[in-house]
Parts: structure tokens; sequence; C-alpha cells
């Protein structure tokens, strides 16, 4: 396995979503807030994947422009999901970096019961740059 | 016992009935047989204490056959199983005259045994409107016993003074329940796994294969049984201690599950004690959780639980879910 | 002792690439009762068939055992080999070794080592097997229809023609179905009601046919050939006989605001009505949960102003037992409910409506009497959305997980509809993509973008957002051209996936016709009997199969109809001999097994018993084995063990569990 | 699972309605839809035609596992035979499970011709529960012990 | 004559199951049988009767006779090996030891049971005597003394131990805190020999004083007057043919518990196991109660519950002491008194016949 195949598995693997089950509908990209910031929109982010094509992401600004508003995973016809694979690529990213800001045990208190979770998560992980 | 003898003298004599089936005096002070009696003279052997436990419904299944009505004493619970087998076409109602007899509980003589009361000579107080204390005389003196203390284990969880089918009756009944019908089957419930199976292997490595069970069970009424049919390939007489035997008992409380009334016979016959009932007595408690309560014989037209069920019946894995 | 041939199939590499058949022809030799034992390439070819013919000659065989594919795929062919060389069919038994094994399994040691178990247990059932002869049962020269929609309609018509008695059930006040309710057609834009009516004339006025409208399937029992029905004729209040479908009485009702289901709700209509104007027959039906007359006691309008005395409100529901050969299934389909589809709007803004409603508004007996208009101001629409695979090819619950297939085709015709009759209105068809296998479909598509300038963009809508203005902001994209797209629309058309009508689970679990997660109804073979049920005498016509246009539903509709045809013509049906029979000697006469059969094919007769010692007259159970189907559930019922199924019998089973246990 | 019964290979009789899972088998086999060789199916017109001395004659005779395949309730070929399978079998492994029969050697699932995934998984699973049980040592006779 | 202090019987039992078998009253859920040895073992020499008579440990209820295994087309037989390992049986009472001799007239017999013999050759039976007969005993009806458990050579002269084949081997009393021990044969001398040194030497009062003891007991049980008059081996055809046993089957519900506790019913099927790879041929107490007794091709020879009925106590009573010098197949130990689920027995048979002959057993 090479090191693209690698990355591209442990996106599929942290977000859980199954790039292969997209059938091109583009309702991700329709439905996006930030399509116009983002230099590989978000039905692009699912092809790119299926193209082991991490590097690209990783590089992309969309990375950092994506809101987790997460009207692409509530959408989704084919239950793929795309806002938890750009999620993930983000957070291999992070790792990558060694930027994991948040360490595991403080999170409980940053927790607001009203707030989704994984969108706190997502945003902590994206501001306290 | 005088007025059961004068009036089954009269039925016999009016033309009523042609024959009494009921128990004749034994030999010994606890071992009065089921018996059929066809003159008034012969009734003078007639006796109903707190001996005559056996159920006589099923004698009726031949009785039946016979010429002419047939008097047959039936105890409580003993017209439970009379009405099971009249809804299975084995007994033929018309060819019956029932006398509802009042019980106050049956004797066990392993529970008087049990108590150390040995060399038993006489047993006075097993009458039906006796005491509540049973005098036996041993070779060794006077003892007592309570009445209650020798009642046979299902009296302790009694179905109920009701007769379900007579012709007329005779009488007074105790109430005798003092327990409940499914703690037995709860308490071993309770029990872990690996408890349960130790538990009931240990009880059925006695099992003899006398079959004794099986021919005294109303329900098991089978004019072949599986376990001698040739054509099923499960004949079987060997007792091996092992799946054998548990199968025989599985399978027979299947084949009378809803149909069995819970008549504590099997229990009652069995000659290395073995708590047969507990068998039938899981199987009904089950159907009551699952399906509805439902009580074998009470001569409703209620189809039996295994020949019905509802669309929204439990699943089979409600076993595994409920752990 | 049986003779036994025990014959391994290849099936090309199907078998042979995983099961070491040599092997299996080798162990099989030494199991008790086989004196022969071969193998070949393709046992269900001619050669192979003829091998087993000139085994069972030369070495006397009397049973055989065939290692092959899946005997739901070649017992007959095997049984019918047998037959013509002289050995009872029901000597055959088939060892699955490809369905069950090759196919499923990669190991060759594992593979062949359950080949030869599954051998095994049937060479042990063969041992048992005795020779049965299959009876015979009659058929009833009638069939049902259940459903009056196109494929209903055609179906019966077919049935008709050919000279037998047909009834269709329909359970709304009229036949016509959805295609009553379309307002064009693709890809001959002809109109729908020209093409349908002279077919609901034609049935109706066909004597061979008999309709039950207002009716539904209420029991069946019985099987292929003998079905017994009971169908409710739900009460009309309207005398059939009488009534001479004047409509006066539906002008004059003084209830009229229930929603009109003909019109999708987009208006209403009265409580007494016939469902729309070339109803057959054209008896209307008062709708007694809407009628103020049955909900108060006061009113009776319709009553004072009928003059042929039609009106009677005393009329009550009525059963309907009729016997039928076959039965066939034509229940149709509805649009999927779009309340999980919060993104679209249709529940916030009556301009977003679907299809099908707007099939009636374009429909010149429609609510808006065939004008284009958006439902909430009336006024004509300029710029119209169409949104495509709204619930269909979904993989989640809130739609369905297959493509409608009709949707494209329909939406492209609507598209063109309207830039024909409105050449100053927008359309834009947001497609994921467009299918359009079919002849002169995909000219018609085309036409639709060449001719008419639809506007087709690649690409789904996120959302439709009701502007306070009125109008519709709906966000696409463009994925061709790789941008998002925001159109301010004034009406909105979402191509809903169809779902089988919702009644069909009723009817399959009455008529016991198998019908997988979709809800649509399982045909016996997916490729070669795709208009029959597995189970025998019912039939498929139409959508409740699976989503289909109305060229195709209609030859469905003609295939079903040839199907019960060459049912029906028969006088006779072989039965199944595996059918139930009782042991006079065991049986106990006590009633269980009649109380579990579902055919009522167990009666008590007082018999003379004889056996050595025993002779006797008493009740027994006496099995009929022209009703009897051979489910086998009175072989557990019975306690005894009298009951017993021929061909499965306790001691074959038995010996087929000792053998894979072994 | 412990590692000890890696090598364990249960014996599993499968007893599958003709008419739904028989063709769910069938199915998975056309699918390629593997599951273990351990699994040997019996065909039976309908989930009531199995006796529950058939089971328990299979334990007997050395079967870890037993499992019982029909169709959905309501969609009996027979209309109503696999209601009374459900009765049936709730009470058998009721009572199996009374006499300290772990509980998960036998089971009940309604598969359809059209569940050949289901088939499949079903399978699966009940190899790996059966797997993780061990041996059937509590049911079987030990004169059928090799 | 020796005793051993009752408190030492663990030590006994254990010394004795030191390369042996040692079969003894068990009891297990509730109930005493005679069962294995061990040292977990709820040992009961207090119950007079247990359920099942020791002939199990002879005669077991089921047994493998041979093995056949099939391989490939390939047959092997295998016969069971015949007993070599030796065995005591302790705490037999002296009608089950008559029960043996019933039985080994019937098995010792031409042609022999091997695996029959090879039991008795290698089991050593310890007589107990009866330190509370029961009110369904009536041993003594067929000249058994409880007192004495000696068996057959009870006639015999003291000290000849060289004819005793068919009685006990050891006889031992339970007199208060101690148990008296008397070997009676070569094998009794042999085992009193290996547990010589838990015994200690006795006189003979104290068992003599507990037989007088017993004897009276004995004599005031309720069948204690129980006459065989009118029984035997010439009543064939008189006690077949009578009406009697038209009312006295009536009862009987054809189980098979009367046969399965009797210490003399030698009666047995032999069947077929389908095993794995081949079958176990076994043989198992059968009954002549049931409906499939001696079932064969053409059926069976007694149809009715009245002929299965009349045939158990015929053959009890009348055709084996036809063919056994007078010697009666029952032994009077009462156990079908007791288990019978419809309160039938032999007694009441006898009963009934007698009182139709005007006997004097009313």
């Amino acid at each position: 396995m090479t090191k693209a195949e690698k990355q591209a598995e442990e996106i599929r693997e942290i977000s859980g979503s199954d790039p292969w089950k997209c059938m091109k509908c583009g309702k991700c990209s329709a439905s996006c807030p930030s399509y116009d910031e983002m230099d590989i929109k978000p039905h692009q982010f699912v092809s790119y994947i299926l193209q082991d094509n991490v590097e690209a992401l990783a590089q992309s600004r969309s990375l950092w422009k994506c809101l987790s508003c997460f009207a692409c995973v509530e959408r989704c016809p084919r239950d793929v999901q795309p806002g938890r694979l750009v999620d993930a690529a983000r957070q291999l990213v992070v790792r990558q970096r060694g930027q994991d800001y948040l360490k595991a045990d403080e999170i409980p208190e940053l927790l607001d019961p009203e707030l989704p979770q994984q969108l706190l998560v997502s945003a902590f992980r994206r501001y306290r740059r | 016992m005088q007025e059961l003898r004068k009036r089954a003298g009269e039925l016999l004599a009016d033309g009523t009935v042609a024959r009494v089936l009921a128990w004749r005096a034994g030999d010994l002070p606890y071992n009065p047989e089921p018996a059929f009696f066809e003159t008034e003279a012969e009734l003078e052997h007639l006796v109903y204490d707190g001996f005559c436990g056996a159920n006589l419904s099923k004698l009726m299944i031949e009785a039946s056959k016979l010429e002419g009505k047939t008097l047959v004493c039936l105890k409580p619970c003993d017209t439970y199983s009379f009405n099971q087998l009249v809804k299975e076409h084995r007994v033929d109602r018309e060819k019956a005259y029932i006398i509802g007899v009042g019980c106050r509980g049956k004797l066990d003589i392993e529970k008087i045994r049990r108590q150390g009361i040995r060399g038993i000579e006489a047993v006075e107080g097993a009458e039906l409107d006796g005491p509540e204390e049973l005098t036996i005389r041993t070779f060794s003196g006077e003892k007592k016993c309570a009445y209650r203390d020798a009642m046979l284990e299902r009296c302790h969880v009694c179905k109920g003074k009701e007769h379900m089918a007579y012709d007329e009756l005779l009488g007074e009944s105790r109430d005798t329940k003092d327990a409940e019908r499914f703690a037995e089957v709860e308490a071993i419930e309770r029990m872990p796994a690996k408890e349960r199976f130790a538990y009931f292997q240990k009880e059925l490595s006695k099992c003899i294969r006398c079959n004794a069970c099986r021919n005294a069970c109303p329900a098991c009424s089978c004019r072949k049984c599986v376990f001698d049919s040739t054509k099923f390939d499960s004949e079987q007489k060997a007792n091996v201690d092992s799946f054998e035997e548990k199968m025989f008992h599985i399978i027979r409380a299947f084949h009378v599950a809803g149909r069995c009334t819970d008549c504590g016979e099997c229990s009652r016959v069995c000659p290395q004690g073995i708590p047969l009932h507990l068998f039938n007595r899981k199987f009904i408690k089950d159907i009551n959780t699952f399906y509805g309560e439902y009580q074998a014989g009470t001569g409703s037209d209620e189809k039996a639980p295994l020949t019905n069920y509802t669309l929204e019946d439990a699943e089979p894995s409600v076993v595994r879910e409920r752990g | 002792m049986q003779r036994i041939g025990v014959f391994v199939c290849h099936c090309g590499s199907n078998i042979a690439a995983t099961v070491d058949v040599k092997k299996v022809v080798e162990l099989v030799r030494m199991e008790p009762g086989v004196v022969w034992a071969e193998d070949y390439p393709y046992m269900c070819s001619e050669a192979g068939q003829s091998r087993i013919a000139e085994a069972i000659r030369t070495q006397k065989l009397t049973g055989v055992v065939v290692c092959s594919c899946s005997p739901r795929m070649h017992e007959a062919t095997f049984r019918k080999c047998a037959e013509r060389s002289g050995l009872n069919p029901y000597m055959v038994e088939i060892a699955n070794i490809r369905e069950h094994c090759s196919w499923i399994h990669k190991n060759t040691e594992e593979a062949t080592e359950k080949a030869v178990i599954l051998a095994r247990a049937a060479i042990a059932k063969v041992n048992l097997n005795t020779p049965l002869q299959a009876g015979e049962s009659r058929v009833t020269k009638r069939a049902l229809v259940i459903g009056g929609g196109i494929a209903g309609i055609q179906t019966a018509l077919d049935i008709a023609d050919a000279g037998y008695e047909v009834d269709i059930v329909e359970k709304t006040p009229s036949i016509g179905g959805r295609m009553s309710q379309l307002d064009k057609t693709f890809p001959t834009l002809d109109c729908s009601a020209c093409i349908l009516t002279p077919k609901m004339v034609e049935a109706s006025a066909n004597e061979k046919i008999t309709l039950y409208t207002y009716s539904e399937v209420e029991k069946v029992s019985g099987f292929v050939g003998d079905f017994t029905v009971d169908i409710r004729k739900k009460a009309r209040s309207v005398d059939m006989s009488k009534c001479t479908g004047c409509g006066v009485c539906q002008e004059k009702c003084p209830s009229r605001k229930t929603p009109n289901e003909f019109n999708r709700g987009l208006n209403t209509r009265s409580a007494i009505y016939t469902p729309f104007a070339q109803a057959i027959p054209n008896v209307p039906v008062i709708d007694r949960e809407h009628c103020i007359k049955f909900q108060t006691g006061k009113c009776g309008v319709c009553a004072k102003v009928c003059q042929a005395g039609a009106i009677d409100y005393e009329q009550k529901d009525e059963i309907i037992t009729r016997k039928y050969g076959a039965i066939v299934v034509a229940t149709g389909f509805d649009m999927i409910k779009l309340d999980k589809y919060g993104e679209y709007a249709y529940e916030q803004s009556p301009d977003v409506i679907t299809s099908l409603e707007l099939e009636r508004i374009m429909n010149a007996a429609g609510p808006t009497k065939g004008h284009l208009e958006r439902m909430s101001d009336h006024r004509p629409p300029k710029n119209i959305v169409f949104i495509q695979c709204v619930g269909s090819r979904c993989a989640d619950e809130r739609g369905k997980s297959y493509c409608s297939k009709i949707c494209c085709m329909y939406t492209a015709k609507h598209a063109m509809l309207i830039r024909d009759k409105y050449p100053d209105v927008n359309v834009t068809v947001f497609y994921i993509d467009v299918r359009t296998p079919g002849k002169n479909f995909d000219e018609f598509y085309r036409r639709a973008v060449e001719e008419y300038h639809v506007n087709y963009i690649k690409g789904q809508v996120g959302k439709v957002t009701p502007q306070p203005d009125g109008t519709l902001l709906v966000h696409g994209v463009d994925l061709l051209d790789n941008h998002q797209v925001k159109i301010e629309a004034d009406m909105v058309v979402l191509a809903a996936a169809i779902e089988p009508n919702p009644d069909v689970r009723k009817i399959a679990t009455m008529l016991t016709a198998s019908i997988d997660t979709n809800n649509f109804l399982t045909e016996a073979h997916p490729k070669l009997r795709p208009v029959e049920s597995p189970t025998a005498g019912i039939f498929l016509s139409g959508v409740c199969q699976g989503p289909k246009d109305i060229p195709e539903t209609v030859s469905q509709a003609g295939a079903a109809a040839v199907k019960v045809i060459g049912l029906l013509a028969k006088d006779k049906l072989l039965t199944n001999p595996c059918t139930a029979k009782a042991d006079v000697l065991a049986c106990n006469g006590c009633s269980a097994c009649a109380n579990v059969c579902p055919y009522g094919a167990i009666s008590y007769e007082d018999q003379e018993v004889r056996a050595p010692g025993v002779r006797e007259i008493r009740r027994v159970a006496v099995v009929n084995s022209a009703l009897c189907q051979g489910c086998g559930a009175c072989t557990v019922a019975c306690p005894s063990g009298a009951m017993d199924l021929q061909g499965f019998s306790n001691r074959q089973m038995i010996a087929e569990v000792d053998a894979i246990c072994r | 699972m412990s590692i000890a019964n890696e090598s364990f290979r249960p014996k599993i009789v499968a007893f599958c309605c003709n008419w739904c899972s028989y063709a769910g088998a069938d199915l998975a086999g056309s699918s390629r839809l593997s599951y273990p060789a351990d699994v040997k199916i019996i065909r039976v017109p309908c989930s009531c035609r199995v006796n529950p001395m058939f089971i328990l004659r299979a334990f007997e005779r050395g079967a870890d596992g037993v499992i019982l395949c029909g169709c959905h309730p309501g969609d009996c070929h027979y209309t109503t035979g696999n209601y009374y399978t459900r009765r049936r079998m709730t009470l058998l492994f009721s009572m199996l499970d009374f006499l300290g029969v772990e509980n998960g050697r036998t089971r009940v699932e309604w598969v359809s011709a059209a569940e050949g995934v289901k088939f499949s998984a079903t399978m699966n699973e009940f190899v790996e529960t059966i797997r993780a049980l061990g041996p059937n040592v509590r049911l079987g006779d030990l004169r059928c012990r090799s | 004559m020796y005793k051993i202090e009752k408190q030492n019987l663990t030590a006994l039992f254990r010394k004795i199951a030191e390369g042996r078998d040692l079969y003894l009253p068990v009891e297990s859920a509730g109930q005493v049988n005679f069962a294995a040895w061990d040292e977990e073992a709820k040992v009961s020499l207090d119950t007079t009767k247990t359920v099942k008579s020791p002939k199990d440990a002879f005669f077991p209820q089921s047994e493998t006779l041979y093995t056949c295994k099939k391989e490939g087309k390939k047959l092997e037989v295998t016969q069971e090996a015949l007993r070599e390992k030796g065995f005591v049986v302790f705490g037999m009472k002296a009608c089950d030891v008559r029960g043996v001799e019933v039985l080994d007239r019937v098995f010792l017999s031409e042609p022999v049971d091997s695996y029959y013999q090879a039991r008795r050759e290698h089991g050593v039976l310890v007589a107990l005597a009866c330190k509370e007969p029961e009110e369904s005993c009536f041993c003594t009806a067929f000249g058994i003394d409880a007192a004495n458990p000696v068996g057959a050579d009870a006639e015999k002269p003291a000290g000849d131990h060289t004819m005793n084949q068919t009685g006990a081997d050891v006889a031992v009393w339970d007199i208060a805190d101690w148990l008296y021990w008397k070997p009676l044969t070569e094998k009794g001398e042999a085992l009193t020999e290996s547990v010589r040194g838990l015994l200690t030497e006795a006189g003979e009062e104290e068992v003599l004083a507990e037989q007088s003891r017993i004897r009276a007991v004995l004599k005031r049980l309720p069948y204690a007057d129980l006459s065989l008059e009118g029984w035997g081996g010439d009543a064939t055809k008189e006690k077949f043919d009578s009406p009697l046993w038209e009312t006295l089957y009536r009862p009987c519900l054809g189980c098979g518990t009367c046969t399965f506790v009797c210490p003399t019913c030698q009666c047995y099927d032999i069947k077929d196991y389908r095993t794995k790879d081949g079958i176990q041929r076994y043989r198992c107490w059968d009954s002549c109660m049931y409906s499939d007794f001696t079932l064969m091709s053409a059926g069976n020879n007694r149809t009715t519950q009245l002929q299965r009925f009349r045939q158990r106590f015929m053959h009890k009573l009348v055709y084996y002491p036809a063919n056994n010098d007078g010697l009666f197949s029952c032994t009077g130990c009462g156990r079908c008194v007791e288990k019978c689920p419809s309160s039938l027995n032999i007694v009441k048979v006898i009963k009934a016949f007698a009182k139709e002959g005007g006997a004097r057993n009313e």
C-alpha cells in the first residue's frame, strides 16, 4: 500500500463514510454555503479520496473553509456524507502537524449540551491554531 | 365414603350406570387401587380417602368403549384432565356419569416416610372429613403428622376446589393452596445456566425409563408413543446417562404442552421421585407469559396454544434476549 | 435395500473448480445403498441425462442422487429424466453442491468435504424414499384480477378474449387507475384518457368481465386452480341498477369540502361523487365520512334530487365469495410521501408540487381546467424548475434505493409540453443522470433540449427556499461547469419516487405471495418467470412487480394473461404428491393436526382399524390429498407421530440429520 | 472469542424452508456471498415441518448448533406455517435454556428468497456464536462421540 | 466373626475400593440407589429398600455387547470387553441376594451369558441384615431370612464355604455403633483379608441377639402370613384360565416400574444404536408390561394388557418355578408394592387367588 493509499484509507476509517457509494449527484455542492470559497468542491472531495489524492486535499483551501454545518451530511442521498470526509482529512492534517491542541480530558468541560458535539470538536480543532 | 358407596349403589341399581370407576381399598393403609365395580356388593370395598391420588380420567378412555355409562369419581383437578380428553375426542362425555368428589388434598406416603415414620401399620384421619392431623400407628408406636405436611406437591399449588365437569357433587373440598404455582420454576430460572444444567443432570440421571410418568399421564394417551414407534427411528428403552433421557422428557413435555392440565401425576408416580412436573409447569409458565393465561381442561372451546397463533407472537429470540 | 446411483455434476467449472468431484464420486461409492457413482461435466445436458437414464437401466437403479445445482433449478429436469427411464420421479433427490457449496467456499478441501456430506444426506434420504404418485386437482375456469388500472384492465381483456370469465376487483369507485390521472403520455404525447377510456369501456362492456369497483379482497384460501376469495363490496349507498349517471346529486350535494383524491388534493369534491367524468361505472358513491346525512342524520338532498330513486342510505357492505383458478395482482403504485424532504419545501409551499400534481394541473379536467398556474396565487409561472430523483436512488431510509424508471421521461414530457404551450416560461431540469432506454425515448429527450431548449443542468438541488415575494429560491449546482446555481423559480416540480401501493402487503399476505424489502412482489424467477409469483396460480402485472411505464405495463399485463390462460386451459392439474398421510394404527383422533391445517385438508372418520390383536372402529384422521399442500404443520402437531409427510418423512428427515452430524 | 477455539470446526445444521430461506441460500450462492462450510442445509417444505425431535436429534448426534430459517411472519407460503414454528421454537428454546443448555446454540431466523445477503450474514454470525460457545457437550450422546 | 466401628466405615470403603469398584446404597437427588462409591458419596446403609435393586451390578440396565465400525466398505466388529476388574456390592439385603440366585439360574445355565458370568466371577457380594424390615416386605413367604442374609447356603452346614456358589460372600450386621462382619466364602475370605487391618475379632452373641430381634419384627409384618399355597410349577392351566385376571389387571397402566425395580426380572431387549461411524449393539432391560415387548414382524404374541399383566405373575409364580426346582422368581422385597403407580402388586394378586381358593390370606 502506498502512502497515498494509506492516507485515503485512514480518512475513510476516521470518517466512517464510504466514498464508493457516491453517485455524483452534486447535492452536497448544491447545499454548501462555503462553495464559492472552496478550491476543491465538496463533491470533488469525494472523488479525490476515491483517487487517493489526499495530498491535494491536504493542501487545499477547502479544508479550512468548510463550516462543518453538515448540510451535505444531512442531505446526501447516498449516505456518503462528504462533510465527514472533509472533517477527517482535516483531522489527518492536524495530526500530521502534531497540532492536537485539545487534550481529551479538556473536552467535557467545553461541551455545551445544546451544540452538536461533532461541530464543537471540529471547530476547536480549526480555530485554536 | 358411605355416601359415595350409597349413591354409586343407587345409580348401579337404577341402571343409570353399568359400572363404577373409583378406588378399591388396598391391603396396606395407603395403597388403594383404581378399580371398576359392577355390582352393589362389590361396593363395600370402595374407598375414598387422602391416598386416592390416582387420576381416574385416563381410565375413561377404555371405559368409553364399553357398553353403557360408567360412573367415574373425579376430584376437582381430575376434571381438567377429563375435559381435555373429551376435547381431544378420546373420552366420550356421554359415556360418563361424573360424581365430582370433594378433595382436601391428597397424601404422599413418601412424605410421611421422610419424616422418619417407618413401619406403618395404620393411618387414621385420611378421610375427606378427617382432622387436620394424621395419626399413624407404626411398629414403633403411634406417630402424628399434620395432614398438610403429608400432602403431594401438587396440592400445595392446587388449581381450586371447583369441578370443571360433573353430573353431581359429593363431599366438601378444602382449600389447600399455600404456595405459588410457579415459584419452583422461577427459583430454577434464577440459577446460572451451569447450575440449572447440573440440577437437571442430577435429577434425570435417576430416570430408569420405566415410563410410569408417560403411562400415568392423562395427556400422554397416545396409542403408540413416538418413543415406542419404530416408524420414527426414535424408539429407545436404554437409560443412558446422557442426552437421551433429556430428549425423552423434553419431547414428552413438548407433546403435552398446552394440553397438560398440571395434574401432577407424573411426579406422583415417578419411582425415583424426579420432579417431572417442572417440565410441564415451565411450558405452562412460558405459554402464560408469551401467549396469555391458558389453562387446559377448563372445558372452553379455546384453541390450544400450540395449535394457535397471533400475528404479534414473541419471536424465539426472546429466549436469547432475556439472557 | 435400494440400489442408488450417484451422479456428480461438474457444472463446467462452477462446481469442479472448488469441489474435487472425482473424490466425491470415490467417497460416495462407500455409502450404503450406492451401487453406481459417476461424474460428468454437465449432468443437465442431454448427454448427461442420457448417462443417468443409461445407469438406471443397466444398473437397475431404484434411487438416484444428483449432486449438482439447486433443486430449485433442475430437480424437475432430473425427475423427468428418471421418469422417462422407468424410475418413479420421486426416487430422485438433489444434493445442492453448487449454490450451497462450490460457489460460496474457496478452499477445495473444505468444499469437497462438505459436498460429500451433502451427498451423504441425500443418499441417506433416498434410502428411505418411496415411489409417489402425483394426484390431480380441478381447475376453476375463472380468473381474478386485483386492481383496475391499465395493468388490470389489459390483463382482464386479454383473458376474456380467450373466452374465460374474469373478475376485476378495484378499491376505488372507478376503474382506470393512475393512467386516468395522466394528461399526456410519452413519447408520443397522445392524450392519456383518449387511449385509456376505450379500454375501460371495453372492459365494462365485455360479457366475460365482471367489475367489482369500490370493493376489496377480504380473504383468500385454496390453491392454484381452486382459490376461494371473499370480496367485500363496500356500500356505495347508490343503487347501481337504478342510477342513470345524470350527476345531479353531485351538483346539489351541500358537502363540498372533501379533498379531491383524483386531483391529488389540489381541489375539493362533493360527498357524493364520481372520481372523474369518464368513470366506469358512471355511478357515484357516497363518502359516508364526509356526508352530512351520515354524520348528522339531517340532509338527504341527494335522495330528494335523484329522479331514479337510486340513493340508498341503508345499503350494507356485501361479501361475495367466488372460486377462481388463477389470481393476477395488479395493484399498481403511488408516489412516496415527501415529508422527510424538508429541503425541497414541499410541505411549506403550495407551489412546490409533484409531477403527478402537475399532470392534474395540465389536464383540462383538472383543478385549473388545464391552465398552468401556481396553486398559491393562480399566477402563471415564469420560471419552472424540475428536480429529478426525489427519493429515488437513495441509500438512506428517507427514500427508495431503486430508480423509479419513469421520471426522466415524464419530466422531459412535462418540460416539452410547457415550452410548447407557454414558450415564455423558462424550464430548468436538475438531473443526476438522464436515463432514456426505450424505443424513441432518447430522441424524445433530445427534442426537449434541442427543439424546446429546456435547460438541463447536471447536478442536484440542495435546497428550495420560499421567498417573501412568493418565489422559490432554488440552490443547485452545475457539476459540469463546477459552479453553484441559484434560480428564482415560480414553481418547483419534484419527480418523487414511486412505490408499490401500500395495500399490496396485506394482499400479498393473503395470497402467500412473497414480497421484497421494497414491497414489490417477487417474481418466480427474475429473468425466466417475470410475471409469475413463486406461489403457484398467482401472477403479477404492472408496477406491483417493479417500476415500469405504460407500454411495459401493458406488455406484462398481456404476458400475465397468457400465463393465466395457459393455466385455465387445463382441465386438471397434477398435484404435489408430497402430502401428509396418517398412520391409522397410531392415530389418536385427537384433532391436533386438523387444528393447524391451513387448507382444511384433514377430516375425521370412524374407521375400522385392524392390526394383529386390534380390531376396532374408531375415529382417525384422513387427509384429502387434493387439498393438502404438504407444509407439514400437522406432522409436528401430532404427538404420536402418526401423521407423516410423504417425501419429507420423519425417518427421512432424521436420516438427513444423522448423515450431516455423522 | 478465544484463540483456543480457532481450530474448532463446529457442526451446524440449518433447516431451510424451500420457499424462502432455501432460495435465499441459493441467492447467497449465486451472489458468491460466502459463509463457513460448517453450515449444512436441510431442505424442508416449510419451517413448520421441523419437529423439535429433529433439532434434539441433531444435538444428540453431535451438532453444535441448529438454526431454523423460515419465511418472514406473514409471508409463509402455506399462510400460517411459520406462526406455529414461532410458537413451537420459542417454547422449545425456552425449555432448553431452562435445562441449562447454552441458548445461543439454537436460533430461528426469518430469511426471504430475496435476502441472500441476510442469509450469508446470518450464517456467518451464527457460526461465530457457536465457535465462541465451543463444542456442544451438554446435549450430545456420548455414544456418538468418535 | 469380625467387627468394625461404624465411624471407621469410610476407611473401610476406601480400603475396599482400592483396586476394585465398590457399589453400595448412595443417596443422590433424594433417592437411594446402588452406585459407585467415591469420597463424596452420601452412603445410606439405613435404607431398607433402594429404589432399584442391586441387580444392575451384574445385569446392568443397559450395556453394549459389541460395536461395528465401518470404514469405506470394510466392517470391523469389536466385542465389548468382559468384566475384568473386581468389584464389591456392599449392603445387598437377603432378598437381593436371592434375586441374584434367580438371575444365576437364568444367565448361568446353558447357553451361559458371558457378560453376566464375567461380572458374577469378579463380583463380591456383601450382604447386610435388615435392621428395619418394612410393612411392604414379605421375604419370609419365600423362606428368606432377612436376619441372616447369607443366601442359598443358609441351610448348609456351617463352615462349608466351598459350596457357596450362589449366596453372599460376606454377611454383615449393623448393630448400634458397630458393623459385624462374617465371611462366608473364599471370595469373602479374600475380601476380609484385604481389609483385615480395619477389623477386630468379635463374638457371635450380639449378632444372634440382633437376629432374634429382627425375626420378631418380621413376624409382625402385615404380610408375615402370606401364603403361596396353590402356586408353583404345577398350577399353569388353572391359574392361566382364571377369570380373576380380568379384574386384577384393570388399573394396570402398562408402565415398567415393577419390572425395573424388581430384583429378579431378567427380560431384556437387544437393539442397535447408530453411532457416528457404525453401530453399537446394546441390550437393555425390557418389560413384559410394554406393548412392544417381544414385538416381532408378525406382531406381538400378547396384545392386551390383560395378557401382559398375567404373563408377569405367571412367570414369577408358575413358569419360573416349573423350570427351577420350585424356586419362585420373587423375593418378597416389596419394591413393586411401594412403587406401583396404581398400587397394584404381586401381593394383591397372590391374595386375590387365595381368597378365590378360600385359603387363609384374608
